[in-house]
């Protein structure tokens, strides 16, 4: 196995582990807020839990999967050695601190504030430093995606850059742009407070700073998901990428449309104007871009594969494409789900209408959809196309992938349509345990233990997603090479600046940053609120 | 593939491409559309009262002080219910409004932070210390409605709720001094 | 591409038309959310287009929809304690020294040198959280919790020797649960303390009261607390003869509280820690 | 010798596709229609969807501003 292989595979793992224990979290924690388990945990136990469910799914598998992804990526699609290695095995450990920091800190009960953070509730500092190791691991890694890509420049001037490494690249400057609020939230009012330095927060203004990271950090999240629609899915299809053009447009939208849209988060708050909420929300609206340009761009290209596979009429192509092959399915599916998910985003982005379903279960159901749903099923059929690369072993069977996906699948969906109707019925969210003796809540007892039907269907998926990689480490069957990247129908010669860099587009997200986010933050600066005083929880 | 065809072929994929994205553009529009006519021609608006108060001398304060809590009818009518949200309770813990007419709904935090909905309305918002977190609204249906706290704020959050007595114009009678509490059911 | 062209001519275009497809979304977001409708709603509302467009910004309270209301309701407040960050600083510096010689001098008679009352009916001190003995002593001082003997000791206090004395007895080693005597307390007690009552509307005990959990910073720690002296407590706020609980978090809750779990919880308090 | 880079790296063979070009040609006179019919009725469901909530449930559940 060569270095680069191995750092890959131990991003991944590390990301896997994660995964597989915050999926018994979410299990046991769907059964305690159920009839069926009512009673049987302790408040101190349940947001311990929620709080390890959260760090591990939203920090650890997102982070170490996308790193280790990218790095992947920097040297597959540019067919260079990957540049400084040392600094990123470095890194690597770096975060691996980080997360045994944090996790520990957690399961020492000396954490529970869930990974959001609620100041002026603080938690143990460590929990805290922990987080910002990561976070100083995976800008190491944005830097080294930013490396590559500079050096593959100059090395082939004026050629387009692949399109997965462009990809790649928008999101290390997405996720730069990204975490420097969470990071000035922690460095400059939470970790102070949580050592002691300080004994009061400015509320209003941690939750600001907080809702800057909180919409781009699922772009973060969920761009590998488009990585492998555009650059692996029409491959395994059998087709081609039906706009090249469309594919770099779509990531530089999420690049300047993640970023000044914060604010939809905070709609229900009072410490922001009406004025900027509705400019934020207007500005949300696009977010929806790029993914109303991928979801014509991707089936455009399936259709391109399912009609060379000799499939006729309008939908006959749909039938005609290789559903046996994981990436096909799991992408089939990440796509309903990210209707699903959409949807319940264009209702929680309207404005008033947010008042209908904030933080009720309408709001975890979107996310598990488009994260645990749309994006993480794709993280699965990455490992799965990519397992055979890095182990040099092939699959012996493609069965036990397929089942993993459609339950995955069933589970996600038996978890969170029930959610969503709870939602609108006023169900609300971080719950230990509900009271069933109230009439209201007992009437949602049913829909509950069918979305923990839902939820037990997504822990044995997620097991048996961890056996389908382990036993490939033991495999017999050697892999062959196989291409990975799809070509476009027109493959781009020669491009402008602003399609094969970012330059452009960093100027453009400063200025609307400015406009969107600059008074909104300034106004706390000129004119501190009254702060809070600070509630340790530790 | 021949440099002619290449084009042409490129030419078509932009233009429909450029097609999808304008007849999308067209719906994303009109849905921004519904939020900005509801807007203007009903007030719907997000709450955003960017009202600070200090949370520290909230309880030393007029509006939020103890006695103070609860709904008043004041002598133009208005109808305004002042709840304090702490850890881990609603002071008062019911609260009685009446249906059909215009309320305010004024909320406010001594600790950390908090959220309300009331179950089957729109009523909902984040109350953060620091901040007068206002409501108004118009209650469309009576009954008694549970107004649970809906953001993190302990380990007690679970046992933090309220109840709303959502009363017809014939029972919500409010004392001589415009005060009014929860009937005894 | 027909003839080669230099990169940054093919880009001119794209900068152009990509800064004004953004600004001019920005701008179009600023001019309908800060201006028109804030505009229109105020003149349906009798609110000023000036006043209507600060609250869009925030500038002023209020909705740009609505009239917004004003308070004139005198002050009444049931604790004059205000938890200031100049005073917690002042607990977090207070000398455990002094507050000890005003230990030996005045409240160990009752409360013992090292926090361990005398008396079932004089609560134990030992490790009790700094902010909580200062609240109360100075909600003595003030009149807000009365008690024949502490009104007047706490009268002759001044605010730094209360703050040295919370320190002293804050520093006292602190009780630990015991697994062995929590065995063998009766489920509904260790229910209402773990889990609350959510039916009730009763918060677990263990939420506000247990070392560190991050409730209401004067919450005092119960931890081998007197029996006695838990009960009377109790009992006098759910009848509202003690008030001195910022916004009657206590007094709500004893008043839910049934005779026999007033001393099933009294009886798990005291036992339950070594 | 510095083995440290993965199998793929050294392979020419992502350049390439067995797609025939003048089947592809063929097929892309048709292509965008089953894509676009496919997005499209997404779109307008997902519209409609949204329309129908803020007609039918937002709206009777009363006004907030």
């Amino acid at each position: 196995m060569r270095n680069a292989d191995r750092l890959c595979l131990a991003h991944f793992w590390l990301a896997f582990v994660a995964f597989a224990g915050a999926a018994m979290l979410g299990a046991w924690q769907m059964w305690v807020r159920s009839p069926l388990g009512a009673h049987t945990g302790t408040p101190g136990q349940y947001y311990m839990s929620v709080t390890a469910h959260g760090v591990a799914m939203a920090y650890v598998l997102s982070t170490f999967f996308i790193m280790g992804f990218g790095y992947f990526v920097a040297v597959t699609a540019l067919h260079r050695p990957l540049s400084g290695k040392g600094w990123a095995w470095t890194a690597f450990v770096v975060g691996v601190i980080g997360v045994a920091m944090t996790l520990v800190t957690i399961a020492l009960g000396k954490a529970s504030v869930l990974y959001t953070f609620y100041p002026p509730l603080t938690a143990s500092p460590w929990f805290y430093i922990g987080l910002i190791l990561v976070v100083a691991a995976s800008w190491v890694w944005c830097v080294l995606m930013l490396v590559s890509m500079a050096a593959w420049k100059r090395e082939n001037p004026g050629r387009p850059v692949p399109l997965a490494m462009f990809a790649t690249v928008a999101n290390a400057v997405l996720w730069l742009w990204t975490t420097v609020g969470m990071a000035a939230e922690l460095v400059y009012q939470v970790l102070p407070a949580a050592l002691g330095f300080v004994q009061t927060i400015d509320v209003g203004l941690s939750r600001t700073l907080f809702s800057w990271t909180l919409h781009a950090i699922v772009y973060f999240w969920l761009i590998p998901a488009y990585i492998a629609y555009y650059t692996m899915l029409p491959r395994a299809a059998g087709g081609r990428l039906y706009s090249d053009t469309m594919g770099r447009l779509t990531f530089v939208f999420f690049l300047i449309y993640s970023l000044p849209v914060g604010l939809h988060h905070l709609l229900m708050d009072p410490e922001h104007g009406n004025g900027f909420k509705l400019i934020q929300v207007l500005l949300t609206a696009f977010v929806t871009a790029p993914t109303v340009l991928t979801i014509f761009t991707i089936p455009a290209s399936l259709e391109i594969a399912g009609r060379l596979r000799g499939g006729r009429g309008v939908f006959g192509w749909i039938a005609a494409l290789p559903w046996d092959c994981p990436m096909v399915l799991a992408a089939g599916l990440s796509f309903v789900m990210l209707g699903f998910g959409g949807l319940g985003g264009l209702i929680n982005m309207a404005y008033g209408m947010n008042a209908m379903i904030h933080n009720t279960s309408w709001v975890t159901a979107h996310f598990h959809l488009i994260y645990g749903g749309a994006a993480v099923i794709m993280y699965f059929a990455i490992a799965y196309e990519i397992w055979p690369r890095l182990t040099g072993r092939q699959h012996e069977s493609l069965v036990p992938l397929r089942w993993q996906l459609w339950l995955w699948f069933v589970g996600m969906m038996t978890m969170t349509l029930p959610w969503h109707w709870l939602g609108l019925e006023g169900q609300w969210r971080r719950v230990a345990n509900f009271n069933y003796d109230n009439p209201l809540i007992a009437s949602w007892g049913p829909l509950v233990i069918v979305s923990l039907g839902g939820g037990l269907l997504l822990l044995a998926s997620a097991l048996l997603f961890v056996r389908n990689l382990a036993v490939l480490h033991r495999g017999v069957v050697p892999a062959s090479a196989r291409p990975l990247y799809a070509l476009a129908v027109d493959p781009p010669q020669r491009l402008p600046a602003a399609l094969n860099g970012f330059g452009l587009w960093n100027v453009l997200v400063l200025l609307s940053m400015l406009l969107a986010y600059g008074f909104p933050i300034a106004q706390f600066v000129v004119a501190p609120s009254p702060t809070a005083i600070v509630h340790r929880a530790e | 593939m021949s440099e002619g065809l290449q084009q042409t072929h490129e030419r078509r994929v932009l233009g429909t491409e450029l097609l999808w994205a304008f007849g999308v553009g067209v719906l994303v529009t009109a849905t921004l559309s519904l939020i900005v006519f509801t807007a203007l021609t009903r007030g719907i608006n997000p709450p955003s009262n960017v009202e600070r108060v200090d949370p520290k001398t909230l309880h030393l304060s007029g509006e939020f002080a103890e006695q103070n809590l609860g709904t008043v009818v004041a002598a133009d009518g208005i109808v305004t219910a002042r709840i304090i949200a702490t850890q881990f309770m609603f002071a008062p813990h019911c609260i009685a409004l009446p249906q059909g007419q215009p309320v305010t709904l004024r909320f406010a935090s001594p600790d950390v932070i908090h959220g309300i909905l009331i179950t089957g309305t729109n009523v909902n918002t984040m109350v953060v210390p620091g901040y007068v977190a206002q409501v108004h609204t118009e209650f469309t249906r009576g009954g008694e409605l549970l107004m649970p706290c809906h953001e993190y704020c302990g380990l007690g959050h679970s046992e933090m709720w309220a109840n709303v007595q959502v009363l017809s114009a014939g029972e919500f009678k409010p004392d001589r001094d415009g005060r009014l509490t929860c009937a005894q059911r | 591409m027909a003839e080669p062209s230099d990169p940054r001519v093919l880009d001119q275009p794209w900068r152009i038309w990509a800064s004004i497809a953004v600004m001019a979304i920005v701008l179009s977001g600023a001019l309908l959310g800060v201006l028109i409708i804030p505009v229109v709603q105020g003149r349906s509302a009798g609110i000023d287009a000036y006043t209507a467009i600060c609250r869009a910004l925030g500038i002023l309270p209020g909705s740009p929809a609505r009239p917004q209301i004003v308070d004139r309701n005198p002050p009444t407040p049931v604790s004059q304690v205000v938890w200031t960050p100049g005073l917690l600083q002042t607990l977090a510096e207070a000398t455990p020294e002094r507050g000890h010689a005003k230990v030996q001098e005045v409240c160990s008679a009752c409360h013992g040198e090292q926090g361990v009352s005398v008396s079932t009916e004089f609560p134990n001190l030992a490790g009790q959280s700094g902010t909580a003995i200062y609240k109360q002593l100075n909600d003595y001082r003030s009149g807000s919790r009365t008690n024949p003997l502490m009104t007047d000791i706490a009268k002759a206090l001044d605010e730094t020797i209360i703050a040295d004395v919370a320190a002293y007895y804050a520093g006292q080693p602190t009780r630990n649960p015991d697994p062995s005597t929590l065995a063998v307390a009766p489920d509904a007690i260790v229910r209402l303390v773990e889990l609350g009552d959510p039916n009730r509307n009763i918060p677990p005990c263990a939420a506000c009261h247990r070392q560190g959990a991050g409730g209401p910073i004067d919450a005092p720690v119960l931890a081998e607390q007197r029996q006695e002296y838990l009960t009377s407590q109790l009992k006098m706020f759910a009848s509202g003869e003690r008030r001195n609980d910022v916004y009657g978090r206590m007094r709500t809750i004893a008043a839910k509280l049934t005779e026999g779990e007033i001393n099933g919880l009294a009886v798990y308090y005291r036992a339950g820690f070594r | 010798m510095a083995v440290d880079q993965p199998l793929a790296a050294d392979n020419s063979f992502e350049e390439h596709d067995d797609i025939d070009e003048a089947a592809l040609a063929a097929v892309l006179r048709i292509v965008p229609l089953g894509a676009a019919m496919l997005a499209g009725s997404a779109v307008a469901l997902a519209v409609l969807g949204y329309l129908a909530i803020y007609l039918f449930v937002f709206l009777p559940r009363g006004v907030v501003g």
